[in-house]
C-alpha cells in the first residue's frame, strides 16, 4: 500500500472538494477543511504505527518513472526523522485550521481559496519530507513557496505583500543556489554511470573536495534560509510579523524545519566531506543565532516579531546539534525540531488569540491579561515555558541533548549556548510580565477569554508539550537508530568520557 | 559547364508548399472577397492551411533523413521538430489574429485622416495581416531546414520582410507602430547586410556555399582561417540580431512595444524558434570543428544578454516592453544551450524553444484582452488589482510569468533545468552560474508584477480586463495547459525529442 | 540498592492536587485548600512511613530507589526517571512535607480573604512536588527539574499579586537570578557527562575516583554556581530581598525553610566531588562567609520585618554552605543548621506574618511596637525562635551553629582562625539585629497608625506558629542529643580522620555567647533606652545608608550587567535592521539601479541602435583579430 | 590584377554603407547606405567566386539583387507611410518607443 501517496493525495482531494463548494457558505468549507486535515492525521497516526523502528532503511518505499529521460523518479520513503516531522506536520495541520477558524475571514480573497492552499500546502509539507530524489525534493521544495506567498500576501496583514515579497525573493535565490548545485550533481552523476537523482546513489558519486564545497555551499546556502542561520533571517521577523498566526505556525513550524532537514538529509549525506570542512564555520553561526536571535527577540516590541526571533534562536540550537556530529546532537535536534514545531504553535495561536481580541500585536498594549483572561494567559504562559526550555516541558529534553551532545565534542560552543537559556528567560518572562501581569491597561478590560473551540485546539498542542517533556521515548526510539546511523555514515562514533585528562 | 534539371522532393517540402499556396490564395481573398466575408473567410483560411502543414509534417516526419531540392534544405528529426513547433505556435497565436480591433483599417491611409475614419465607419477592414502572417511561417519554417547560404538568406529575408510590415499595422498609437516597422525594417536590413557579408566570406573561404561543403573546409581546416572567423562573426551578427541578443537586441523592445500585441506574441514567439533553429543547425554541423573560435565569444555575448534582460526589466513600467526585455533574457539562456554543443544541448534548446514560444504567446494574449476606452493598456501600474477584478485571467497571466521564471511545475523550470544542465555538462559553467544568477534577478521582476495583480488595490481609471473572446480563451487555454502540462510531466515531450533530435549532416 | 514502590507518592500526591486544583478552576474554590493540605499531609505520612521503614534496616540497606520508567536515553547518555531515598534525602524529605504542612494550615486562615486562595494552594503543592523531586531525584539531571520546578513555583508565588508591577518584576529578577544558576548546574552536569559518562549520583560517586583534580573542580565550581543562585548565596543573592513580595507563608516555607536551602543540599549530595577538589571546596567555604556577612550586615538597616527576616536568612544559609565546605566534618552540622533553621525560621516568618495580618499588612517594624500585649502567642512564638536563631541554651541554634563555628575554629590554619573569627562575629551581629527586629515589633511604646486594630491571629494561625516553635525549642537538642544525626548521616559521607581540635567546644561555645551578649546589648542600648523614630531617620551614617540599599547590590547588577545589556539589545536591533536587512535591501537597490542606469541605452534612436550593432561586429573583430594573432 | 584588392574595396565600400547608416539622419540615404552594404557583399561574392573559380557566388549575387530589390520595395512603402504622417524622412523624429 503507498502510504505516502496516500497521504499526500488525500489533502488534495480534500482541496478539490473545497474548490467545488460554494463560496458562499464559509461554516461548510471550514468543516471540510479540517476533517480533510483530520484524516490525513489519522491516516499518518497510522502508517506511523507500521513503521519498524529499528530499521535503519528507509521504510514505505515507492519509486515510479517520472521523466526518464533524466534519470528522474517519483521516489518516496521516509527514515525516523522523515517520520516524525510528517507527524508533526500532520498534526499541526488541523490544529491551524481549528485555531485558525476565523483568521481567513477579511483576506483580499475567500475563505475558500484559504483553506485550499492550506491542503495544497500540506500535501507538499508531506512529500518535501518524504522524497527521496533530489529532484523530486527540489520541485516540491520551490513549489511550496507559492501557496505560502499567496497565504501570507493574501491573508495577511500590515506590510503583508512586501513580506510575502521579501519571503519569496530570499527563498527563490536560495532555491536557485541549491538548482546550481543539482545540476553540477546529475551533470556528475551522468559521467559517473547513469544520470540519477536518487538519493543514495548520488551519495556515492566520487567529486574534488573542492566541487563537493561548492556544491555543498549551494545547497546550504538554501537551507539556511530556509532555516534562518544569522545572518540570512532578516525574512522571517517580516514574514511572521505579516502573515496570519495560522501560516506563520506553519511557516516557523514545518516549513522552516525543511532547512534544517535538509542540512541532515542531503548536505551530510551528499558532501560528507565538505560538511565536515565547514562544521567549523556553521556551528559559529549557529551559535551566533542563538545569542543574536536571543537578544533581538529581548529587544522586540512587537509580540510576533517577538515569537520570530525566539525562533532564529530555537534554530541555532538544532543547527548546532545537526553538526555536533553526536549521537545525542543529532537526536536532540531531530527531536527539538519537531517539540519547536508544537511550542513556536503554542505561542503563534495564543499570542494570534491574544492579537485578535485586543486589534494590536503591540505588547505594551496588553496589561494584566491573568486578570481579565486567566485561561489565555495561563496557555500563553505554558507556551512561554515551553520555549524557555523549562524541564517538564519536551523543548527541555531535546534542548538539553543538543547542549549535551554539542558539550562532548565542542565544549566552548556548548558553553555559549548555553547563555542561550539565561536569555531565554528574559525574553519570554518580560512579554509575561508585560502582558500578563501587572494593572488591567484600559482598552482591555473586557477582552473575552478563550472560547470552547480555541480550548480544544490548543489542548492537544499542551498535551503533546507536557507528555512529551515528561516521556520522550516514543519519539527517541524512533529518532535514534536514524541518528546512530547517520553520525557512523559520516564515520563519527560518540566520544568516550574522557575523566578529565585523567 | 552544364546545369542539371533540379531534383525536388515534394513530399518534404509540401509544408512549406502549403503555406505558401494559401498565403497566395489569401492574397486573392483580399482582393475579390467582400469585405463583410473577408475576415471570416481570411481566418479560417488561415487556420485551414496551417493545419493543414502541420498534418503535412506528421504524415513526413518519419521519413526523415532526407535532403530536398538538391541538398539546399534538408529535413531531419530536429527540422521537424522546428516546423512543428512553429506551426503549433503559429495556430494558437493566429486566433489573436482575429479581433480585427488590433489592426488598422487602412494601413495606406494617413493616421487620424478623413480615409481612416471612413474606412472604419464602413468596416472596410483590410486584412492583409493573414497572408503576410502565411508567407513569414513560411520563411521561419525554411530557416532552419536551409542547407545552403542561398536558401538561408532568402528564407530569412522571406520571414523578415512580412514581419517590417505586420509591426506597422495596429489600429492604436499608429505612429508608435510605424516607428516600430521603420525601426525594425532598417535595423534588419542593416543586420542582414552583415549576414550577407559574412556568408560572402565563409563561401571565399570554402568554396562552397552548401553546409556541407563549408563543413568540409572547417573539418579539413585548410583555407584561410581570418576569413572563417570574419565569416562566423558577420553570419551570427544577423542570427543573434533576429534572436535579439545584446548588444544586437536594441531593435525589440521597441518593436515588442509598437506593433499590435498579437503580431507581437507570434513574432517573439515564432521568430525565436526559427531563428535558433538555423543557429542550432549552422553551429551544430558546419561550425561544431570550429568551436574553439566561437564559443568563448557566443559565451561572453550569452552572459551579457541574460544579465542584461533580466536587470533592464527590473525598471519597466510597461508590460510589453517588460516582456520584450525577459524575452532578451531567454534568449541569453537559449544561447546556453547551442554553447553546449551536445545532443542534451540540442534537445533542451528544441524543448525550451516550445515551451517559452507557447508561454509568451499566452502571456500577450493576456494582454491583449486589458484595455481601457481607448485600446490596450500596457501601463504596468493600471494593471493593480487585476486578481481582484478578473481573477482567472490574472491567475493564467501569473502561470505563464511563473513558467518565465522557472518555478517548478511549469515548462519553463524543466526548459531551464535541461538547457543549463547541458551547458553545464559542456564545461560551461560561468555560463550556467550567470544563468541561475539573472534568474534570481529575473524572478524579482515576475513577481513584481505578480503583487501588482493580485497584492495592491485598484486604481479606478477605467482599466477593465476584456471578456475573452472564444478563439482568444482558446489560446489561453491551450497554451496554460501546455505550460503547465509540460511542467508536471514532461517525460513524453522529452522523449520524442530525443528520439528524433540528430541533426543530419 | 533496596527498591521500593512507594516513593512515587511523595510527589504524585501533591502533585495531583495542583493538577487537580489547576484544571478544576473556580469550580475547586470551595474545597481546593483543604485538598491541598490534605495531600500535603498525607505526603508527610508516606514521609514518616518511610522514615520507620528506614530506621528498620541496617546502615547499609537504608537508601532505597525506584526507577520509573525509562526518560531519555540516547547512545550513551540514559537518564531513568527514578527516585532515591537515602539517609539525606529523609531529612528533606520530611522538613519539606512537615513545615509545608503547617504552612498550608496557616494559609488556609492567611489567604482566606484572598480570591484567588485556590491558586494559592496549588502552587503551594506544585512547590511542595517539586522539591520532593528535588531531593528525591537519583541523578543531577532528575535533581535539575526540581531544581526548575521549585524556582518556577517560587516565581508564581512571589509573583502571586503580579498585578502590583513591583512584584511582577520581583519575580522575574527571582527566576532569571536562578536560571543563572541553573546554568551552572547544567555546566556541571555537561562536564559530568562529558568526563565520566553518567550524571547519576551513584555513577558520578564511583567515577569521581578516577577523574581528574581538574574536572572535578570544574564540576564543583559549576555546583556552586547553582547554589549560589537557588540559594541567595554572593554574588547571585540580590533576589532574595525582593522574593518578600509573594505572601508570608511563601516566604516562610520557600525563602526561609525550604527552597533557599537547596544549595546546600547540592552540595551536601556531591560531598564526593568537593572532597576531591579542595579548591571547589575552599570556594565555597569563602561564598558561605561573604554572604553570611553580607546578609547579617543588611539585616542591621532594614525596617522592613519580613526583609530583615529574608536578610537573617541569606546570612544563616551562609552557615550553612560554610558549613558544608569545611567537608566531611562540617556536611552534618549545616543539615543540622539547616534542619533546626528550618524550625525557627519558618516559625519567626510565621510570626511576622501573623504581625502583618493583625497589623492590615503594615511590615515597617518603625510602625511597630508594644505588640507584645495585643499578641501574646505570636510574642511567645516569636520569642522562642529567637532564643533558638541566636543559640542560647538549650534552644536549637544553640547545637547547630556552634557546631559550625567550632569546625570553622577546628578547619585548621589561618583558614581555620579567619572563618571561627567570621562566623563568630556574624552570631553577634545576628544577636544585633535580631533584637532590633524583637524591640522595635513587640516592645517599647506603639507607633502604629491610627486605623491599626492588632489582634492575635486566630488559631490556624498560631497554632502552626507554635508546633514549630516547639520545633524551634527541641530540634537542636534531639539531633545532637549523641549525634544522632552525624550517625544518621555518617555512611554518606567519606570520613577522615578527626582534626586537631584548635578549641575545644566549651571554649566556643563561650565565645559565641559572648558574641552574642555584645549583640544583644548593643541593640538593646540603641533601641530600648531612648526612643524609636516612626519613620527612618535620613542623616545616618553612611554604612547604615549603604546597608539599606542592600549593600548596592542592585546598583551594582544594574550598572554592570543590565544597563550594558539593555544597551547591547538596543544596538542589536538597530544594527539588525539598518545593516543586515539594509545590506539584503541594498542588493536589491544596486539590481534596480543598475537596471534603470542600462535602460539608458535604449535611447529610441534607431542610428543609436545601429551604432550598438556596428560597435558589437567591431568588437567581434577584435576579437577575432586578438584570437589570430 | 590581383583579386584581394576587390576584397579590400568591397570591405571599404561596406564600412561606408555602414558608418553612413550610423551618421546620416535622412531614411532614404540610410536605406541608401544599407544597399551600399549589401552591394559591398555583392561585389565580395563575385571576387570570391572568382578567385574561387566557380559560378555559385555570382549566382548569389544575383539573388542579393532580388531580395535588395524586395527590400526596397517594402522599406519605401514604409519610409513613404512614415513621411505621410509625419512630414518629415528625419530618421531622430521618430523616437516615441524608447527606454
Amino acid at each position: 500500500m503507498n502510504w505516502l501517496t496516500l497521504l499526500m493525495v488525500l489533502p488534495l482531494i480534500g482541496s478539490v472538494a473545497l474548490a467545488v463548494l460554494p463560496k458562499e457558505n464559509e461554516k461548510l468549507v471550514k468543516q471540510v477543511a479540517l476533517a480533510s486535515t483530520l484524516v490525513v492525521m489519522g491516516a499518518t497516526i497510522a502508517m506511523a504505527v507500521g513503521f519498524q523502528r529499528d530499521n535503519i532503511e528507509l521504510q514505505f518505499v515507492e519509486k515510479y518513472a517520472w521523466i526518464p529521460s533524466f534519470g528522474i523518479n517519483y521516489a518516496l520513503g521516509v527514515d525516523g526523522l522523515a517520520l516524525v516531522l510528517i507527524l508533526m506536520s500532520t498534526i499541526l495541520a488541523p490544529v491551524v485550521v481549528l485555531a485558525g477558524w476565523n483568521e481567513s475571514q477579511g483576506g483580499r480573497w475567500s475563505v475558500k481559496t484559504f483553506y485550499i492552499l492550506i491542503l495544497v500546502l500540506e500535501t507538499m509539507m508531506i512529500g518535501v519530507f518524504a522524497a527521496t530524489d533530489v529532484f523530486l525534493f527540489y520541485v516540491i521544495f520551490e513549489a511550496m513557496l507559492i501557496p505560502v506567498y499567496f497565504l501570507i500576501g493574501g491573508y495577511g496583514s500590515g506590510e503583508r505583500s512586501a513580506a510575502a515579497v521579501k519571503f519569496l525573493i530570499y527563498s527563490l535565490f536560495g532555491g536557485l543556489m541549491m538548482l546550481a548545485s543539482i545540476i553540477a550533481l546529475y551533470v556528475m552523476s551522468g559521467a559517473q554511470g547513469g544520470h540519477t537523482f536518487d538519493l543514495a546513489a548520488l551519495s556515492q558519486l566520487q567529486m574534488s573536495s573542492m566541487t563537493q564545497n561548492l556544491l555543498f555551499l549551494g545547497f546550504f546556502i538554501a537551507f539556511a534560509i530556509k532555516a534562518p542561520l544569522w545572518p540570512l533571517h532578516t525574512w522571517l521577523p517580516d514574514a511572521a510579523e505579516s502573515a496570519t498566526p495560522g501560516t506563520s505556525v506553519l511557516l516557523l513550524g514545518v516549513l522552516d524545519k525543511v532547512g534544517t532537514f535538509g542540512m541532515i538529509r542531503y548536505c551530510l549525506t551528499l558532501f560528507p566531506d565538505a560538511s565536515k570542512t565547514f562544521t567549523p564555520v556553521i556551528l559559529v553561526l549557529a551559535v551566533i543565532s542563538i545569542i543574536y536571535g536571543a537578544i533581538l527577540a529581548i529587544g522586540q516590541r512587537d509580540l510576533k516579531r517577538l515569537i520570530a526571533f525566539t525562533s532564529i534562536s530555537h534554530f541555532g540550537f538544532i543547527t548546532l546539534g545537526i553538526f555536533a556530529m553526536t549521537s545525542q546532537g543529532y537526536s536532540g535536534a531531530a527531536l527539538y525540531m519537531f517539540n519547536h514545531g508544537f511550542s513556536t504553535a503554542a505561542l503563534f495561536l495564543v499570542g494570534g488569540w491574544m492579537i485578535s481580541r485586543r486589534g494590536s500585536s503591540t505588547i505594551s498594549d496588553f496589561g494584566g491579561l491573568q486578570r481579565i483572561t486567566p485561561v489565555m494567559a495561563w496557555m500563553f504562559f505554558l507556551a512561554g515555558m515551553s520555549s524557555l526550555a523549562l524541564p517538564g516541558m519536551s523543548s527541555f529534553v531535546s534542548e538539553f541533548l543538543v547542549l549535551v551532545g554539542t558539550f562532548t565534542r565542542y565544549p566552548v560552543h556548548a558553553v555559549i549556548a548555553t547563555f542561550g537559556i539565561v536569555l531565554a528567560a528574559l525574553y519570554i518572562l518580560i512579554p509575561v510580565q508585560k502582558a500578563l501581569h501587572g494593572p488591567t491597561t484600559p482598552g482591555n478590560e473586557n477582552l473575552s477569554d478563550l472560547n470552547l473551540r480555541e480550548k480544544i485546539a490548543i489542548a492537544p498542542v499542551m498535551a503533546i508539550i507536557i507528555v512529551l517533556g515528561f516521556y520522550p521515548a516514543p519519539l527517541l526510539n524512533v529518532i535514534n537508530p536514524a541518528a546512530t546511523h547517520v553520525i557512523a555514515q559520516l564515520g563519527f562514533s560518540d566520544p568516550a568520557p574522557t575523566s578529565g585528562g585523567k | 559547364m552544364t546545369f542539371t534539371a533540379p531534383v525536388l522532393n515534394y513530399t518534404l517540402l509540401s509544408p512549406i508548399l502549403i503555406l505558401l499556396g494559401g498565403a497566395l490564395i489569401g492574397v486573392l481573398v483580399e482582393a475579390f472577397v467582400s469585405k463583410a466575408l473577408r475576415s471570416i473567410v481570411q481566418l479560417s483560411l488561415t487556420v485551414g492551411t496551417l493545419v493543414l502543414s502541420l498534418a503535412q509534417v506528421w504524415r513526413i516526419h518519419n521519413e526523415t533523413s532526407m535532403s530536398a531540392a538538391m541538398g539546399s534544405v534538408i529535413i531531419d528529426g530536429p527540422a521537424i521538430l522546428l516546423q512543428a513547433s512553429i506551426l503549433i505556435i503559429s495556430i494558437i497565436s493566429i486566433f489573436l489574429f482575429a479581433d480585427t480591433d488590433h489592426f488598422t483599417a487602412l494601413a495606406a491611409a494617413l493616421p487620424g485622416s478623413e480615409e481612416e475614419r471612413h474606412s472604419l465607419e464602413t468596416g472596410n477592414q483590410v486584412t492583409e495581416v493573414y497572408p503576410l502572417t502565411l508567407f513569414a511561417i513560411s520563411g521561419m519554417m525554411l530557416f532552419p531546414i536551409a542547407s545552403d547560404l542561398i536558401t538561408l538568406f532568402v528564407a530569412l529575408e522571406m520571414l523578415s520582410l512580412p514581419l517590417y510590415l505586420m509591426a506597422g499595422l495596429s489600429r492604436r498609437r499608429r505612429l508608435a507602430s510605424q516607428e516600430a516597422a521603420l525601426k525594425y525594417f532598417l535595423l534588419g536590413a542593416f543586420s542582414s547586410a552583415f549576414f550577407l557579408f559574412g556568408m560572402a566570406y565563409l563561401y571565399g573561404y570554402s568554396a562552397s556555399i552548401t553546409y556541407a561543403g563549408i563543413r568540409e573546409s572547417v573539418v579539413g581546416g585548410s583555407g584561410n582561417d581570418v576569413l572563417l572567423l570574419i565569416g562566423i562573426a558577420f553570419l551570427s551578427i544577423g542570427l543573434l540580431f533576429k534572436v535579439g541578443a545584446v548588444p544586437f537586441h536594441a531593435w525589440s523592445p521597441d518593436v515588442y512595444q509598437g506593433a499590435p500585441t498579437p503580431i507581437t506574441g507570434f513574432m517573439a514567439a515564432a521568430t525565436k524558434v526559427a531563428a535558433f533553429g538555423a543557429m542550432l543547425r549552422i553551429y551544430y554541423t558546419v561550425f561544431a570543428n570550429a568551436q574553439w573560435s566561437w564559443t568563448p565569444l557566443l559565451s561572453v555575448i550569452a552572459i551579457i544578454t541574460m544579465l542584461f534582460g533580466s536587470l533592464v526589466a527590473i525598471a519597466q513600467r510597461d508590460v510589453k516592453r517588460m516582456l520584450a526585455y525577459s524575452s532578451i533574457a531567454h534568449a541569453g539562456f537559449l544561447l546556453a544551450g547551442v554553447i553546449a554543443l551536445n545532443k542534451a544541448g540540442l534537445e533542451a534548446s528544441i524543448f525550451y524553444l516550445f515551451a517559452y514560444g507557447v508561454a509568451t504567446v499566452g502571456a500577450f494574449a493576456v494582454v491583449t484582452l486589458v484595455r481601457d476606452s481607448s485600446g490596450e493598456v500596457t501601463d504596468l501600474n493600471r494593471w493593480k488589482g487585476l486578481g481582484k477584478r478578473s481573477p482567472w485571467v490574472a491567475a493564467t497571466f501569473a502561470g505563464f510569468l511563473l513558467a518565465f521564471a522557472g518555478i517548478p511545475l511549469t515548462s519553463g523550470f524543466i526548459g531551464k533545468f535541461s538547457i543549463f544542465s547541458a551547458a553545464y555538462e559542456s564545461g560551461a559553467k560561468g555560463v550556467v552560474f550567470a544563468g541561475v544568477l539573472s534568474s534570481a534577478i529575473a524572478a524579482f521582476f515576475y513577481i513584481r508584477v505578480i503583487v501588482l495583480m493580485f497584492f495592491t488595490d485598484a486604481t479606478q481609471d477605467g482599466t477593465s480586463v476584456q471578456l475573452p473572446s472564444a478563439l482568444t480563451r482558446a489560446t489561453l487555454v491551450i497554451s496554460i495547459a501546455i505550460t503547465i502540462a509540460l511542467g508536471v510531466y514532461p517525460a513524453p515531450l522529452l522523449n520524442v525529442i530525443s528520439n528524433l533530435s540528430t541533426f543530419i549532416r | 540498592m533496596m527498591t521500593s514502590t512507594s516513593l512515587v507518592y511523595l510527589i504524585a500526591l501533591p502533585l495531583a492536587g495542583s493538577a487537580i486544583l489547576l484544571l478544576a478552576g473556580r469550580r475547586s474554590d470551595k474545597w481546593g485548600h483543604l485538598l491541598a493540605t490534605a495531600l500535603s499531609a498525607s505526603s508527610f505520612f508516606v514521609g514518616l512511613y518511610q522514615l520507620s521503614l528506614m530506621v528498620g534496616r541496617t546502615n547499609s540497606d537504608r537508601p532505597v530507589t525506584q526507577k520509573l520508567f525509562e526518560w531519555i536515553s540516547v547512545g550513551t547518555f540514559k537518564i531513568d526517571a527514578s527516585l532515591m531515598l537515602d539517609q539525606l534525602s529523609i531529612c528533606f524529605v520530611l522538613l519539606i512535607t512537615g513545615v509545608g504542612t503547617l504552612i498550608h494550615i496557616y494559609s488556609i486562615s492567611y489567604m482566606s480573604h484572598d480570591p484567588d486562595r485556590r491558586r494559592f494552594f496549588a502552587f503551594l503543592n506544585l512547590f511542595i512536588a517539586a522539591m520532593l523531586l528535588l531531593v528525591l531525584g537519583d541523578s543531577y539531571l532528575n535533581l535539575y527539574v526540581g531544581w526548575e520546578g521549585v524556582g518556577l513555583a517560587s516565581y508564581l508565588l512571589i509573583g502571586f499579586w503580579n498585578q502590583k508591577p513591583a512584584y511582577a518584576t520581583a519575580s522575574k529578577k527571582a527566576f532569571v537570578m536562578n536560571r543563572i544558576g541553573d546554568m551552572g548546574l547544567s555546566f556541571a552536569i555537561m562536564i559530568a557527562f562529558a568526563t565520566m559518562g553518567t550524571v547519576s549520583f551513584s555513577g558520578v560517586k564511583e567515577a569521581a575516583g578516577h577523574t581528574s583534580t581538574a574536572a572535578l573542580t570544574g564540576i564543583g565550581i559549576m555546583l556552586l554556581v547553582a547554589a549560589t543562585g537557588k540559594s541567595a548565596q554572593f554574588p547571585l543573592q540580590a533576589w532574595l530581598g525582593d522574593a518578600m513580595a509573594g505572601p508570608t507563608p511563601v516566604s516562610a516555607l520557600i525563602h526561609a525553610a525550604t527552597m533557599v536551602t537547596a544549595g546546600v543540599y547540592l552540595i551536601t549530595r556531591s560531598n564526593f566531588i568537593f572532597d576531591a577538589a579542595p579548591t571547589a571546596q575552599l570556594l565555597v567555604v569563602i561564598v558561605g562567609a561573604i554572604t553570611l556577612m553580607f546578609g547579617a550586615l543588611i539585616g542591621t538597616a532594614k525596617d522592613d520585618i519580613k526583609k530583615a527576616l529574608a536578610a537573617s536568612t541569606m546570612s544563616q544559609i551562609g552557615y550553612m554552605i560554610l558549613g558544608a565546605g569545611l567537608g566531611p566534618v562540617g556536611y552534618a552540622f549545616a543539615i543540622m543548621h539547616l534542619l533546626t533553621h528550618g524550625f525557627f525560621k519558618a516559625g519567626m516568618f510565621l510570626g511576622a506574618g501573623s504581625v502583618m495580618h493583625g497589623m492590615n499588612d503594615e511590615v515597617n517594624m518603625r510602625k511597630y511596637g508594644a505588640l507584645r500585649k495585643f499578641m501574646p502567642i505570636t510574642f511567645a512564638t516569636f520569642g522562642l525562635g529567637y532564643l533558638a536563631i541566636l543559640g542560647v541554651p538549650p534552644f536549637a541554634g544553640f547545637y547547630s551553629k556552634d557546631m559550625i563555628i567550632e569546625t570553622a575554629f577546628n578547619s585548621g590554619g589561618a583558614k581555620g582562625i579567619i572563618l571561627g573569627c567570621v562566623t563568630l562575629l556574624g552570631a553577634g551581629i545576628t544577636a544585633f539585629y535580631m533584637t532590633r527586629v524583637m524591640i522595635l515589633t513587640f516592645t517599647g511604646k506603639s507607633r502604629w497608625d491610627e486605623e491599626a486594630h492588632p489582634h492575635e491571629s486566630p488559631w490556624l494561625m498560631w497554632l502552626p506558629m507554635a508546633i514549630l516553635a516547639i520545633g524551634s525549642v527541641t530540634s537542636g537538642y534531639l539531633l545532637s542529643h549523641g549525634d544522632t544525626l552525624v550517625n544518621w548521616l555518617s555512611p554518606l559521607f567519606v570520613n577522615h580522620g578527626e582534626r586537631a581540635e584548635l578549641l575545644s567546644p566549651v571554649v566556643v561555645s563561650g565565645l559565641a555567647l559572648a558574641m552574642v551578649a555584645i549583640g544583644v546589648a548593643i541593640a538593646f542600648v540603641k533601641y530600648s533606652r531612648n526612643e524609636v523614630a516612626a519613620v527612618a531617620p535620613t542623616d545616618v551614617s553612611i554604612f547604615t545608608t549603604i546597608a539599606r540599599q542592600d549593600l548596592l547590590q542592585d546598583r551594582f547588577n544594574e550598572a554592570v550587567f543590565m544597563q550594558p545589556g539593555q544597551a547591547l539589545t538596543a544596538v542589536l536591533v538597530k544594527t539588525d535592521e539598518a545593516v543586515i536587512d539594509g545590506a539584503v535591501r541594498g542588493v536589491g537597490r544596486i539590481a534596480l539601479g543598475s537596471g534603470s542606469a542600462l535602460r539608458g541605452i535604449q535611447t529610441g534612436f534607431v542610428r543609436s541602435y545601429a551604432a550598438l550593432i556596428l560597435i558589437g561586429a567591431v568588437a567581434l573583430i577584435a576579437a577575432i583579430w586578438v584570437v589570430t594573432q | 590584377m590581383n583579386a584581394a584588392n576587390y576584397l579590400y574595396l568591397s570591405a571599404l565600400l561596406f564600412t561606408i554603407g555602414a558608418v553612413g547608416v550610423v551618421v546620416r539622419r535622412n531614411a532614404i540615404v540610410v536605406f541608401m547606405c544599407i544597399e551600399l552594404m549589401l552591394n559591398a557583399a555583392n561585389l565580395s561574392f563575385v571576387t570570391f567566386s572568382r578567385i574561387n573559380g566557380d559560378l555559385n557566388g555570382q549566382v548569389i549575387a544575383f539573388f542579393t539583387m532580388v531580395v535588395a530589390a524586395c527590400e526596397v520595395v517594402v522599406g519605401l512603402a514604409i519610409i513613404v507611410t512614415i513621411y505621410r504622417s509625419r512630414r518629415s524622412a528625419s530618421i531622430d523624429d521618430a523616437s516615441l518607443l524608447k527606454r
